[in-house]
Formats: C-alpha cells, structure tokens, sequence
C-alpha cells in the first residue's frame, strides 16, 4: 500500500515541478498535472481496494514524527479513502474536461488547481485540528484562484465576495482552535473528542467557532449567497469540483468536528441542515439559471447530508451508509451535470434541450437527477429508504416530513428541468464537445451506475433486502438501454416475448388475487404492446421507459417485504413517468404526475417506515399485527399514498393530462394497468390492516366517502370533456371510485366486485383507449365534436367502442352487469347508506358520456375532410378486437377468473361469498346466470332482427343529408353535427359540481411554494457586505440558539 | 336447473298478452286524456291499426347498420325487461325466464333498449336526435335516482333481490305492501316513475314542436311500428316491477291488469295536469324533491 | 310637432311639412342631409326607434320615395322623413350603422325595389325571392300578371263575374 | 348554385387533397321507384284499411290553410277519432295537406317533405288557392296549379274551406285509399320526369338533389 502521504506528496511536487516549467510548455505540464491527479486517484483507489476487499484496518500516521502543529497528523480510513478518491477523481476528471481551459491559462493555473485538490484531500486526511486550518486556508485561496478560471466576468467580484467571507470564518476558526488548544492541549481530534472539549472551562465556546466556521463553509441557510454566486459564475469544471469535492470534504470535516462536539451539537447540525434543505431547494424552485439551480441543490444536498450527519445519535454505524450514500449520489450527479452544463451553450434551462441531439448525454442527465432524487437503483435512494426507516423507528416524524417535503421540491425542480430537455424547442447552438469532456461525463454516469450496485450490494448484506439490480425484470428493463439501436419491432417483440415468459416461469408463484393481476400486469401488457408494432424506426427511449414500468409491477406483486415493495412502486412510477412525458404535448402533465406520485410515494415511504419502527427488514404481512395508536396512521398514510396512484378525487389533477396526452399505446399501459398498481396497494393495505379507526373515524369509511365522490365527480367531469382521451381519463378516474368504494365496503362481495372492476377496467379501458387513439390518429385531432360519422369508415373502431361502453355501462349481458350486480349485493351486506346515494347518482351519468363518446365519434354527420379516412392500424385494431373477445368470453363465463378469488376471499372474510352452481351465480339475495342471459338476449335480438330484415327488405340506403331538416336541407356537416357541449343542459344543473376545487387547491399550494421562494430569493442581492451581514447574523443566530438556551 | 323447453311457449303467451293489454291500456290512456280534454280521442283499436299501416309502408330507407339494429335493440329491451320479471306471482306458467337473474338484471336491462336506440338515432345523424337523446340522459340520470334508492331501500327492507321473494314477502293483506310498509320509498319511486315515462312534466326528450319528437325523428314504417310495439310492452314491463316491488305484486290477472292500469294511470294523471319542464328544471326537481325522500328511505329502513 | 319643424327648418333644409295627425307627420329631406337629419331627430329629438323604412315607386316622375318613419316613444310621436330618390339607378346611402335593424329593410328595398344601399351588410343575399331573375317585383313597370301567365300554368275553366251581376242572378234564380 | 353544394376541394388530415361534390356525396342519388302492392290481395286490403284508417298528418301549413286545421285537434271537431293525428316528421306522415296558397319559395320545401314522406303518401290541395291560384291567381310568386308539382289525391275547394270540409275531405279521402285508388306516390314515381320539368320551371334556383330520399 502506498502511503497516503504521497496523495499530497504528489499534488505538491507536481504543482513545483510546474514552476520551474517555461511558460511555453503548456502541453507538458498539463501531462504532469493529469499525471500528478492520477497519482492521487490511483493511491486513494489503492485505498479504497484494501479498505474493502482486503479488510484493511484504518492508519494513523503523523508527517516529522512530531505532533501538530509541528507536523501533520493523517488518519486514513475507508471514509477518507473514498473521499480522497472522489476528489481526486473529480480534479482529474474535471482538469481532463478543462483542457482547453487549462492550457490557455498555462501552468500557474494547473498549479492552483492542483493546489486546490491537494487541499482538499488534506482536509480529509487530516486528524488535527491545525492542519484542518491550514488545508482549509489552502482550499479557500486556491479556490479564490480557480475563480478567475471562469470567462465569466462576475466570477472575479464572486472571487472576492468569497474571500471576505472566507476570511471571516478562518477568524472564527483560528479563534476556536486557539481557546481549543487552551483547553484540552492536544490538536488531535480524538484526543479532543476524548478529552471531552464541552466539558471544559470555555469549551462549548471554543467548539462553536469551530463548529460554526466549517459549517458555514458548507454554505447554510440564509449565509450562502456568496457560494451561489461562485457556481453561477465559475467555469463548470471547476464548478463541478467546487460541489463535489469541497462540500463532500468540508462534509467531512463537519463529521470529524463532531467527533469532538459530541451528542449535544448533533441537533444544531440538523437543524442548520434541515433547514438549509428545505430554504435551498425552495429557492431553487422558482430559478431560471441552469447554474444558479445546479447551486441551489448543491446547497440542498449538503445541507441534507448535514442533517444526517446530525442524525448519528440514532443512525449509529449506519450514518456512513446513508451519508455515504447520499454524499456520492449527490458528489457524481453534480459533478456530472456541472459537466454537462458547460456544454450547453445557453444559461436558461430550456437551452438543455440542446442534449437531445445526444441521447448519451440524455440518460446521463436522467441518471443524475434520479441519483440527486434518490430514486432507485441508485445509492441515495437505499440511503433514503435506511434514514427515513431509522428516524421514524426513533418517532423523529417531524425530522422525516421536513426531509421528505425537502426530497420533493428537489424532485419537482428537477423533473421539470428534465420536461424541458425532453419537449422543448431544440435551440439553435446545439451541444459541442470533446472527447475529453464525453468521457469526464461518462465516468460519473458509470460510477453512478456502479455505486448503485454497490450500494444494493451493501444494503443486500447489512439488511437483507435484494439487490434492485439484479432483480430479474429490472435487468431486463436495463438491456433494453443497450438494445435501443435495434429496430422498434424486434424491441417489441423481445418486449412481448418477455412479459409472457416471465408470467409462464412464474404464474405457479401467485395466490388468486395476485394471479389477476399478474395477468393484467404480464399478459395484459404484452397485448397492448401488439399495438406498440405500428410504430417505425427505433422510438428510442420507448422499451426502457415500458419495460421498468412493467418491472416495477411486476416486482410490485412479487414483494414480500416493505423495502422491495416500495422499491418496486418508485420503479413503475419512473418508468410510467418516462412514458407519460413521451406524449407530444404531455410536458406539464408530466410533471404533476411525477410529483404527484412522488408525493404518494414519500407518503408510503413515511407509513412503511413508521410501520417498521427501525426494523431494517418488515414484512408486508406483519402490518397485520401493528396495534394502536401506531396502526391508524401508518394506514392513513399508506392509504392516502395509493390513492394518489388511483386518482381518488382531490389527488386527481394529475390524471386526466398524464393519461390524455400520452401517446396511442401509452395511455392504454397507464390507465388500463399502472392504475391497478394503487388498487393492488390498497388491496395489500387493507388485506393486512383491515379496518382502522382514527380519532373515533372509522377510516376505511372515509374512503368509501371518497370512493364514492370519486366516481360521482369523475363521471361528471367526464361528460363535460371535449377531448375523446380526457374523457376516458375522467372516466378513469370515475371507475377506480367504484373500486375503491368497494374495497372500502370491507366484506366479501366488495371485494370481489373490485376485482371484477380491475379485470373489467383493464380490459375496456384499454380497449377504448386504443380505439380512442386510432380515432386520434387517423383523424389528427381529439376533439370529438370534430369527427363525427366515422362508424362505415372505421367498422371495427366502432365494434370495439360500442362492446366497450355496454361493458363500462353495466347493462347486460356484458361483463360490466356482473360487476354492477355483485356491487349491488355487496352493498346490501354493507351497514354503510350514505355514500351509497352518491355511487347510485354516478351510475346513470355513465351513460352521458358514454354516449357521447360513441356518438359524436361514430355517428352523426362525416366530415368533408375525413372522407377519406382508412380504418384504423392492423396493429391497433388487433389488440381491440381480442378485448373484444375477452370481454364477450368474460360475460358468459366469469366464474373461469372470478370463481378462484371468490373462494381465496374466504380466507380474508369468510362467508358472504357467492353460490357457483352450474351456470348459474347466486349470493345470499339474488342470482344471475350470465349465460342463460346471454342466450335469452341472443335468441329475442335474434328473432326480432331477422323480422325486420324481412318487413324493411327494400329498404333504401340514403346518405349523411337525407334527413329531414324541418324541409330545409342541412348546410354543412359541421353545423348538423350536434356534438359540442354536448351536455349543455346538464352543466346549468350540476355544473356547479365540476368547479375545478382541487386544481386550484394544488395550484394554490404551487403558487404559494413560488411567491414564498421568489420573495425571499431577494435575500441574495449580490451585494458582499450583505452577505457579510447575513455570515455574520447567521453565527449570532445560532450562537443564541445553542448558547442561549 | 335444467331448462324447460315449456317456458318458451309459457313466455310467448305472457308476451302477447301483456302486448294486447299494453296497446290497450295504451289507448285508454290517451283516450282519458282526450276525455279530459273533452274530446272522444282515438278508437281503442287505434294504436293496432297504426302498428299494421305502419307494417304496410312499402318504402322505407335506412341510414346504416346502427340506425337499422336501433328499434331491434329497443324492442328486444322491451321483451327482455318484461321476461326477466315474473308476470303473475305464484305462478310458474307466467314466471317467465325470471330463472335468468333477479331484480338487478331487470334494473340494468332497461337501458339495454334506452342504449341501442340512442345510437340507432344517432346514426341517423339527425341533430335533434342527437339533441334528444342528449336531453333523455340527462334527464333519466336523475329521474332514476330515487327509483334506484327505492328498490335498494326495498331490498334492504326484505334481504333479497329476488322478485319472487320481494313478492312472497308482500303477501297476505294489503297492509303488508311496500306501500304501507315503507311508503317513503314508494313516495320516491313513484315520483322517479313519472320522469322515466316519457309524459308531461317530463317529456320535453321528444318535444314535438321543438325538435320534432327527438330521438325517433327519422324512424318510420316497420322501424316506427317495432317501436309501437315496444312502447306497448315496455310501460307495462316496468311498471310490472314497480308492481312487484311497492303494491304486493299480482297472483292472478285480473288483479294484474287492474294494478297495472292504477299506476300507469299515475303518471297519465300527472301527465294531463302538468306542462312541460325543461331538462335542468326536471334534473333539479328530482334531487330537490325525490331523491330526499329516497334518501330517507333507505335511512329508516 | 311643429316646433319641431321649425327647429329642424332652422337647422336642415328640410321641405314642409305634411301632419297626418297631432302625433305624426312627415318631412322631406334632401338626400345628402337625410343623415344628418336622422342622427340629429335620434340624438337630440329623442326619436329613437326605427319604425321602418320603406318605399314609393312614383314611376311616372321617375322618382323612388323612401320614407324613414322614427318614433319617440316618450313623447308618443312619430315622424316620417322622406327622401326623393332618382329612379334611374337608384342609389341611397346606407343607415346600418345609424340603426342596425335598417340592413334588413335595406335588403328587402335591394331586392323589391332594386334600390342600392352601399355598404350594407348582407345586402345582396337573397331576402324573401329565390332564384328571382326578372326586374325586381314591385317596381311599377313589372307586369306581375304577365310574368305570372308565363310562368305559372293555369287551370283551364277559370272564369271571373262581376260580383253584383252574380249574385244577383244567383239570388233570383232561386237562391240554389 | 349555392356555395355549399358545388365541388369543394378539402385537405385530409394525412394532407392528400381531394374533391367532395356534395350533391354525390351527401345525397342518394336513386330515383324514386314504382313500389308494388302487396302481392296477396287480402293483405293489400287490409293495408288500405289500416292506411285508411290510421291517416298521419305532415304538421306543415303552408299558406292560410294552416290555420283551418288547428281547431280539428281541438274538442269541437276532434278528428283523432277518425284516425287522423298530425306528426311533425315526414317521415312518419302519410298525408301532406297543402293548406292554402303556394309560393314559389315554400314549394320547393313542400316537395322535399313530400319526397322524405314513404310510399304510399298522399296529398290533399286545400282551397281555391292549390286548385286555380285562387285570389292569387295575378300573383308573380305563387304556382296556380298543384297537380303540376305533386300528384294531388284530393282537392278540397273554398276559400277558405271550413274544418267541416276538412273532415269530410278526410272522408273522401279515406274511401280513396281502401278503395286502392290512392297511388299518388306511384304515380309521382311513373311521372317522376314530368313532375320535376315542372317543378324546376318555376323553381329557378334548384340547390338540392333532384330526389330527397
């Protein structure tokens, strides 16, 4: 092992060597400065190696044989070598980036930067508290140098803002090691720590100049403007090292001062950090500069890592896992998307929609702010998963929704950052780089990739959750990354062929009511994608998205434990999220899915956690035994957050966007199977928990409340829809009510009868849905009020809509009567009244839509310029036309899915199940016999039609015009078609029910986060004596709170 | 069970009965209403002799194959809402194929025939047809409200959807109706009854002078007389539920005819008394004055 | 009404005046100062109502005579402005935008008359007449009787009486 | 020829443009044809009684006519009770009454609902008017002879005819029909050439197609 003092030995040495080099032999020394930092990186790498594989023990040593401050102190341990690789890493990834920059500035320049990674490592290295203080120095002037790298002319007046402040804190700092020393007489950290420096005469005061002087490095809430402004002005190379490497190392340091501090300061840390969070990321929120926000969330994350670190108390030996953890997701992302910003020509953030020339770059920019967002598979989200688990196990809740709200701006920011890249205009500069730079970039892309198996290793061994990357579907889901050259159809092909074998390997895995929707998930998904063959060329991006969706659903129902099922929820959503935004005009909508989602998802994250109570590994059957006061509000958590995937009311906004501007195949895939994903979590919820009851509130009550409001207000916001596909999302939103209501009913039959809407619902739904879309796309528009006539044009369109609305309507003999008939027992059985007038009165509003739909698509007057139109594509049809056949076989025999489930509910609610005799189906009040009904219907229909076949033989076929206009004769077919506001009437009786209520509410609340962001954004005026101003009061204020008190 | 090929001749002779009495009682009605108009009105053979004129037209057009199955869609909801229903309580020759399902089964098929001729009307591509049946939805969204929570408050009020048990439960005296026994739920049904039989106050679907009879503006000849047909079969079918569900049904058809008459007789009394209401007067009306006391029903139950 | 004459007199030169009763009477105005006359007696007078605007074939002086008939409904008087109008190539400006309710009498003159009103809306869409193609109907040189015999076949076997003479020979012959 | 119905070049929403010639494309083009009786005489029979029997009214007045009809739905004549009601659809009328005087302008409305009615279908001319041209006789607008136009069943003279003439007119009318001599339709087919010269000499601007199925 090459000895740690060599990282330094080396910056130093090369840094002289530079001097002594004439001006003109740039070339030269940018070899020996790359040679210098891969030094560095290749101990520190050697480090890292013998940390982990050889199980090495951590070394101390001091420099001169001496004890500070005659010589340095270093201690070398997996942290630091970690660390020191990463910021060794960073400076020779990002000095390869600056090439250009480097060698046009020459080699005092590639000195300073040397200089400064030097630093940095030696504030990693260091174990005293004097040298910290020298590296520090280092760090900050150095960095001062690196500043005037940057073309950009504030960077100077940034440059210099950054001295003052830095000079202020070395005071504190100096003062604090002074009346340190003076106390314990030792510089050494853990001699310090081991002296107990609190305890001492002037102790605290001393440990809080420290303290505060490095925290404040760390750029918190509100003394930070001034490190804003050096990442808006820097040049991104250096940018990326300053948010890198000098927050994970001044992190570090944090962590070491905290050795000394003890127990009693872990809660300022976490104040100051949570705080800084929560301030930063909402300033961010708001921001239009790619940089400003890059610098924002820089200041976020550490504030978040502060926090944790302030969490150590409880988190115990775990705080490296998770502060690792989210140290290097955030260290490579910002690294990374630094990069990537310098090769943006603009400085707004719709420029980066410049990547799109580059998918490379693209997955490289999602891969980065899913690692920032802590979504899986990367590091931050198992740290996410392992804090939040710990805190809530110590009851911190407050600590934990602070966090999580903190986790959702972020996301919010982020995800629109990325609507932007993927929807908005191309600008005219596209992107330029060099090789140097791609590869800078793809070496953090691979580390990110890498540290999430790493860290899915890890959490493998420490906790005994499986590895999310090698969860079969999710590698499958991955391969399609690397298969993405490949024409579209052989992807889809390979896509079909994996859906149906994973369900062949495993359908002996699955229970009843897993079985229904391992079908739906599998089978179902594979039969939609039969439409995905009408699309050309390679439709990049598509499988990837499609087929984590379908791994997250899949994984979904295969979870045993609260990790993997969480895990697998966070995976469908991004994969879904991906696939709404492919939509042509889906952007926003987009954006409040996955915020929506994500919102639902903490919520989870939040009731799983509190369920564990720091169990590192929970069962899902184990909520079962969760007892009071704890149980209810695990329940309303988990509860809540699968509502937001069924878009009960109130969290719908995001519904109708995500799923109407999703492309033709999409919106099937979204509505008719990711809807299924909350309903299985209510089903898995309410399975385990049963009923709950909250302050006296029977809560499975208020969801039938909700329920039922669901399916009233969604049906009703669906007549009112112009757009064939909103319409069918509305009515979505309306059908998932239904099933909610009756899983909320809590006994047999209202389970059964849900489960009936899921199969019912994911069969017409997406049948519709196709439908719909080969409408859309034939007809180039989706307003239905513009069709009108198309049923001897599209046929089998028509075939499909017509089965497909008698089957949501209920009437028989289609499949949805069976639904509607077990609902009606399910709720004699049910002591519940009320809501049940609600669900009565959306019934019959169905058919107002439904009707529309097919009328003022099918029938009605054509159009001059649809005359022409052609049936809609083979492979849409395709997939309608076997629903079809599903739907008319699932009529007559509903017993072959239903009968199985039935007797499976008997383990959850025993009795009140149904009678299967023969044909016939019967329950304690009424029966039916699908196929006698079929039959009667088939036989009258039958007779009577052949009847009039006789009586009407001559008949005449006329045309659109021939009817009677009052002995006028119609205009045009545009001004006959009776199709706009269709429902006029029925608005000016109960249109006061449709008042947009949740969408103002939900953009109240945006709004508000924005005007609260925006005001006090102007904290930071640019000016360096405020910002002095806000160091200074900032210290005064913590000073007075940890003193004070 | 296995099937009774003897129901199929049982249920044919419930069909030509009920639509000699429907055709009837269709023209008594509306000869009542000419009497209270002081006119004669039509013959009592009217409503036959239009039906077979109608038969006898020998042109007819069509405006494709859903305009064609529209009225076959109608009628057949008419017959099958009047088979899936026992006629005659007690008895097996006129049970009909209530073997099929129960009163959920009947509640549903109604809209079988309401479904298939919207769209056979919308074929057409007539606008006030499609302004027509955009009114009757609107309006029987609402109108069959308090008629739905009257029969769950029933089927609350007996533990069963079946109508045979609905009836069996009625039995023995008058005083044992629904009627008496829970009058609030046959107060709603009752006033849901008026909105879904097409007569004033709530007719404005086929508004004649308006939008020329709405729905079936363009349907004529062997279209317009399955129509007829069903118009004869249908008020009966449903009012046969009614029958079942709220006045103890019939055990013989005397009893059948006389209990029928008296509540088809209901909404032709309102029907004769009342002007029309436009679609959201009717809408609110419903919720203001039916639905509570459906509401109320199903409470007290 | 005439104090009114006498204000307009002294404001437009306006003829005499003719009163067909205490509350109505009619002026006529040259056609360059109808406007003006108008939006003064709707303005200031009070007369705010377009009754109607019609017209007078006066075939023999070769003169069409348009008359503006306005009402004020508080005092409860109407006044008819009349303009001359030369026959040959009858054109008058239009008063739409005065009263818009005038574009469809101006219409109706368009096409009865065959009076031309510049710039009115929709002036020369069809009114009543479709597919009319002879000079327009009631002007007083259109023989309706002749374009009615050409183009309207008849019924053979009409015969027209004298009224009195019919009757009364109807009445002696014995009342049958 | 109204804007509307010439040939009108449209763009598809796949961009190929294409000609729509709306008198093709949104009319039926079939002429009217003979519709047989049917083939057993005692069917016939029983169709021309019920026909006769079960008389509906086009609820379409044209001229002052129109008003002589209203009182026959009212208490004093009450012409239900002969069979007679009025339809507002053509679809579902058997009998047109011509009510009066005919301008140019409404006989071209008048035959398209009388072309939209459905064999067999009958016209009834009420008043001098439909017979001679009446007191409109001199009128530059109005057509003087209906059977020129539509094959009439049945005239009804005076001017105005009371509602009594009405209903014996319905009478006569339905002694017509059983007796089987009511085949205005048929003949209107035989003739269908004759009937549209005269109808498009009087009616210059014909826009519509030359059967309104």
């Amino acid at each position: 092992m090459v000895n740690a003092i060599y990282i330094i030995v080396a910056a130093l040495g090369a840094a002289f060597l530079l001097g002594l080099l004439k001006s003109e032999k740039r070339g030269t020394a940018y070899v020996i400065t790359l040679f210098a930092l891969s030094v560095m990186t290749w101990i520190s790498a050697g480090w890292v190696w013998a940390f982990v594989m050889e199980r090495a023990a951590p070394v101390d040593f001091l420099t001169g044989g001496t004890s500070p401050p005659f010589s340095i102190n270093f201690r070398m341990g997996l942290p630091e070598a970690v660390l020191t690789l990463l910021a060794s890493l960073t400076g020779l990834l990002s000095a390869l980036y600056m090439k250009d920059v480097l060698c046009a500035l020459g080699q005092r320049a590639m000195a300073v930067l040397l200089v400064a990674v030097m630093a940095l490592t030696g504030i990693i290295l260091t174990r005293d508290l004097f040298n910290l203080f020298v590296f520090f120095e280092l760090a900050i002037i150095s960095t001062a140098g690196l500043m005037l790298l940057s073309e950009d002319a504030r960077a100077l007046a940034a440059g210099f803002k950054y001295l003052i402040v830095s000079q202020m804190l070395s005071v504190f700092f100096l003062i604090g090691i002074i009346f340190a020393y003076h106390a314990t007489g030792t510089l050494n950290i853990d001699g310090m720590a081991t002296a107990s420096l609190g305890l001492k005469a002037g102790g605290a005061i001393a440990f809080f100049f420290l303290f505060i002087a490095v925290v404040a490095e760390l750029k918190p809430f509100p003394a930070n403007g001034w490190g804003l402004d050096i990442y808006e002005s820097a040049h991104p190379g250096f940018a990326a090292i300053f948010s890198a490497a000098t927050s994970s190392a001044v992190i570090y340091a944090v962590d070491k001062l905290l050795l000394i501090g003890g127990a009693e300061w872990l809660p300022m840390a976490t104040g100051i950090g949570v705080i800084t969070f929560l301030a930063a990321n909402l300033f961010a929120l708001p921001q239009t500069n790619d940089r400003r926000l890059l610098g924002y969330s820089s200041i976020a994350q550490t504030g978040l890592i502060l926090a944790v670190l302030g969490q150590r108390d409880i988190l115990g030996d775990n705080v490296l896992y998770i502060a690792g953890g989210l140290l290097l997701s955030h260290a490579i992302a910002k690294a990374g998307l630094n990069w990537i910003s310098g090769l943006v020509a603009g400085r707004e953030l719709p420029d980066w929609a410049a990547l799109r020339s580059r998918p490379i770059l693209v997955f490289a920019f999602v891969t980065f702010i899913a690692m920032l967002s802590g979504l899986p598979p990367f590091p931050g989200f198992y740290a996410k998963w392992e804090m939040v688990r710990i805190l809530a196990g110590e009851g911190r809740i407050a600590l934990i929704g602070l966090i999580l709200l903190g986790l959702l701006i972020e996301a919010g920011y982020l995800f629109r950052w990325f609507g932007y890249i993927i929807k908005r205009e191309v600008p005219a500069q596209s992107v330029r780089c060099s090789p140097f730079q791609i590869s800078a970039i793809f070496v953090a892309l691979a580390s990110g990739w890498a540290l999430g198996f790493v860290w899915g290793e890890l959490s493998n061994q420490y906790f005994g959750h499986d590895n999310l990357l090698l969860a079969i579907p999710v590698v499958f889901a991955l391969t399609f990354l690397l298969l993405d050259w490949l024409p579209a159809w052989v992807k889809n092909s390979i896509a079909i062929v994996g859906l149906s074998l994973f369900f062949y390997l495993t359908f002996s895995d699955y229970d009843p009511l897993r079985m229904i929707f391992a079908i739906i998930f599998l089978i179902g998904g594979a039969v939609i994608l039969l439409a995905s063959y009408d699309s050309k060329g390679r439709r990049i991006g598509f499988y990837p998205a499609t087929m984590l969706m379908f791994a997250g659903l899949i994984l979904l129902i295969r979870a045993t434990d609260t990790f993997g099922f969480f895990a697998a929820w966070e995976l469908l959503t991004i994969g879904s999220y991906f696939l709404i935004l492919r939509g042509k005009h889906s952007e926003p909508h987009a954006l409040s899915y996955i915020i929506f989602s994500l919102g639902g998802a903490f919520l989870i994250l939040a009731g799983f956690a509190l369920a564990a109570q720091g169990a590192p590994l929970f069962n899902i059957d184990a909520l079962a035994q969760l007892t009071q006061p704890l149980a209810p509000w695990v329940f309303l958590l988990l509860a809540i957050g699968f509502m937001t995937k069924t878009a009960a009311i109130g969290l719908h906004i995001w519904l109708p966007g995500a799923h109407s501007e999703a492309e033709t195949d999409v919106s099937p895939m979204v509505s008719g199977i990711l809807l299924k994903a909350g309903l299985f979590g209510l089903i898995v919820l309410l399975m385990t928990m049963g009923k709950q009851q909250l302050y006296g509130v029977e809560l499975t009550y208020v969801m039938l409340w909700i329920g039922a409001l669901s399916a009233l207000l969604g049906n009703l916001m669906a007549i009112f829809q112009e757009d064939a596909k909103r319409l069918l999302a509305y009515s979505s939103i309306g059908q998932m009510g239904y099933a909610l209501f009756g899983l909320a009913l809590m006994n047999h039959l209202g389970w059964l009868m849900a489960l009936m809407f899921v199969i019912n619902h994911y069969i017409y739904k997406s049948m519709l849905f196709l439908s719909a879309g080969g409408v859309a796309k034939r007809t180039g528009t989706r307003d239905m009020y513009r069709m009108g006539g198309l049923i001897t044009l599209m046929p089998l369109s028509f075939i499909a809509t017509l089965i497909g609305i008698i089957a949501v309507s209920g009437v028989p003999p289609l499949s949805g009567f069976g639904g509607r008939w077990i609902f009606y027992n399910a709720i004699i059985s049910s002591e519940y009244r009320l809501p049940m007038v609600i669900i009565f009165l959306a019934g019959p509003i169905a058919f107002l839509y439904l009707f529309r739909l097919i009328h003022t698509i099918f029938l009605g007057q054509l159009k001059d310029e649809y005359r022409k139109i052609k049936e809609a594509p083979f492979w849409f049809i395709l997939p309608q036309m076997i629903y079809v056949a599903l739907l008319l076989a699932f009529a007559v025999a509903p017993g072959v899915a239903l009968r199985r489930v039935d007797t499976y509910l008997n383990q959850i609610f025993p009795g009140g199940g149904l009678q299967w005799t023969g044909t016939e189906i019967s329950s304690a009040y009424g029966y039916w016999n699908p196929v006698a009904i079929m039959i009667i219907i088939a036989v009258i229909f039958g007779t009577l039609f052949a009847w009039l076949l006789f009586v009407n033989r001559k008949a005449q076929k006329v045309k659109q015009f021939n009817i009677v206009y009052a002995a006028e004769r119609p205009y045009r077919p545009e001004t006959t078609h009776f199709a706009w506001n269709f429902f006029a009437p029925y608005r000016k009786a109960l249109g006061f029910l449709v008042q947009p209520f949740a969408t103002r509410f939900w953009d109240g609340v945006t709004n508000t986060l924005h005007t609260a962001a925006d005001i006090s954004r102007r904290l930071y005026n640019g000016n360096g004596q405020s910002y002095a101003f806000h160091l200074l009061s900032f210290v005064v204020i913590a000073y007075l709170m940890r003193m004070g008190a | 069970m296995p099937f009774d090929w003897m129901k199929i001749p049982y249920s044919l002779l419930t069909l030509f009965i009920v639509v000699n009495y429907g055709f009837f009682l269709n023209a008594l009605i509306q000869k009542m209403g000419a009497r209270a108009g002081r006119r004669y009105g039509i013959p009592i053979w009217q409503n036959y002799v239009d039906m077979i004129k109608n038969y006898g037209l020998r042109s007819s057009i069509t405006h494709g194959a859903m305009f064609y199955l529209g009225p076959v869609f109608r009628l057949s909801g008419g017959v099958g809402l009047l088979l899936f229903v026992p006629t005659i309580y007690g008895s097996y020759m006129f049970s009909n194929l209530s073997f099929a399902g129960d009163l959920i089964l009947a509640l549903y098929f109604i809209f079988f025939g309401t479904l298939g001729m919207a769209l056979g009307a919308g074929e057409s591509g007539h606008p006030h047809a499609a302004i027509g049946v955009s009114r009757g939805l609107a309006q029987v969204s609402t109108a069959e409200l308090p008629f739905a929570l009257a029969v769950f408050a029933v089927a609350l009020q007996y533990q069963t959807l079946s109508v045979t048990e609905i009836v069996a439960a009625q039995q023995g005296g008058f005083l044992q109706w629904t009627l008496f026994t829970n009058p609030l739920a046959v107060a709603a049904a009752m006033l849901g009854f008026l909105g879904s039989m097409m007569r004033p106050p709530f007719d404005v679907v086929i508004a004649p002078q308006e939008i020329p009879i709405g729905p079936p503006t363009e349907y004529h000849s062997a279209y317009l007389a399955l129509m007829q047909t069903n118009r004869a079969i249908f008020p009966i079918a449903k009012i046969v539920i009614y029958m079942n569900l709220f006045f103890g049904g019939a055990s013989d058809w005397p009893t059948f005819f006389f209990k029928v008459f008296l509540i088809y007789l209901w909404s032709a009394f309102v029907g004769v008394v009342f002007p029309r209401f436009r679609v959201e007067q009717s809408i609110r009306w419903f919720l203001i004055w039916a639905v509570p006391l459906g509401i109320l029903s199903i409470i007290l139950v | 009404m005439r104090e009114l004459h006498t204000k307009l007199k002294s404001l437009f030169p306006v003829g005499d005046l003719t009163e067909q009763r205490s509350n109505l009477g009619f002026v006529t105005v040259p056609q360059e100062h109808l406007r003006a006359v108008l939006v003064h007696l709707r303005d200031r007078e009070g007369f705010t109502h377009l009754v109607l605007l019609t017209a007078v074939d006066w075939l023999e002086a070769g003169q069409f005579q348009l008359t503006y008939l306005l009402s004020n409904r508080t005092a409860g008087k109407d006044l008819g402005v009349r303009v001359m109008l030369a026959r040959d190539g009858a054109t008058m400006q239009s008063i739409h935008d005065v009263w818009p309710t005038a574009a469809t009498y101006q219409r109706e003159l368009r096409e009865m008359f065959g009076i031309d009103f510049p710039g009115s809306p929709r002036l020369h869409e069809e009114f009543i007449l479709e597919g009319w193609n002879d000079i327009p109907p009631y002007r007083r040189d259109f023989d309706t009787l002749k374009y009615a015999q050409e183009n309207y076949s008849e019924r053979p076997g009409r015969v027209t009486h004298d009224p009195a003479a019919h009757m009364k020979q109807k009445l002696n012959s014995g009342g049958n | 020829m109204k804007d509307e119905l010439k040939i009108r070049v449209v763009k598809g929403p796949d961009g190929v443009e294409f000609e729509v010639e709306p008198l093709k494309d949104y009319y039926c083009e079939a002429a009217p044809t003979v519709m047989p009786a049917a083939y057993i005489k005692v069917v016939e029979d029983l169709f021309n009684w019920a026909r006769s029997e079960s008389i509906w009214i086009l609820g379409f007045g044209t001229g002052c006519g129109a008003i002589e009809m209203r009182p026959l739905m009212t208490p004093r004549f009450d012409a239900y009770r002969f069979g007679v009601q009025w339809r507002p659809t053509p679809r579902q009328a058997n009998l047109f009454v011509i009510s009066g005087y005919l301008s140019t302008k409404t006989l071209k409305r008048a035959i398209r609902s009388y072309e939209q009615m459905q064999n067999p279908k009958y016209v009834i001319g009420l008043g001098s008017c439909t017979i001679n041209g009446g007191m409109y006789w001199d009128s530059y607008n109005t057509i003087k002879r209906l059977d020129d136009y539509l094959p009439v069943d049945l005239y009804i003279a005076g001017c105005m005819p009371r509602p009594e003439a009405l209903l014996a007119g319905f009478q006569d009318m339905k002694k017509l029909i059983r007796a089987g001599k009511a085949e205005g339709a048929n003949l209107y087919a035989e003739n269908f050439e004759w009937y549209k010269a005269n109808q498009k000499r009087v009616i210059h601007d014909w826009d519509m197609p030359d059967y309104n199925w």
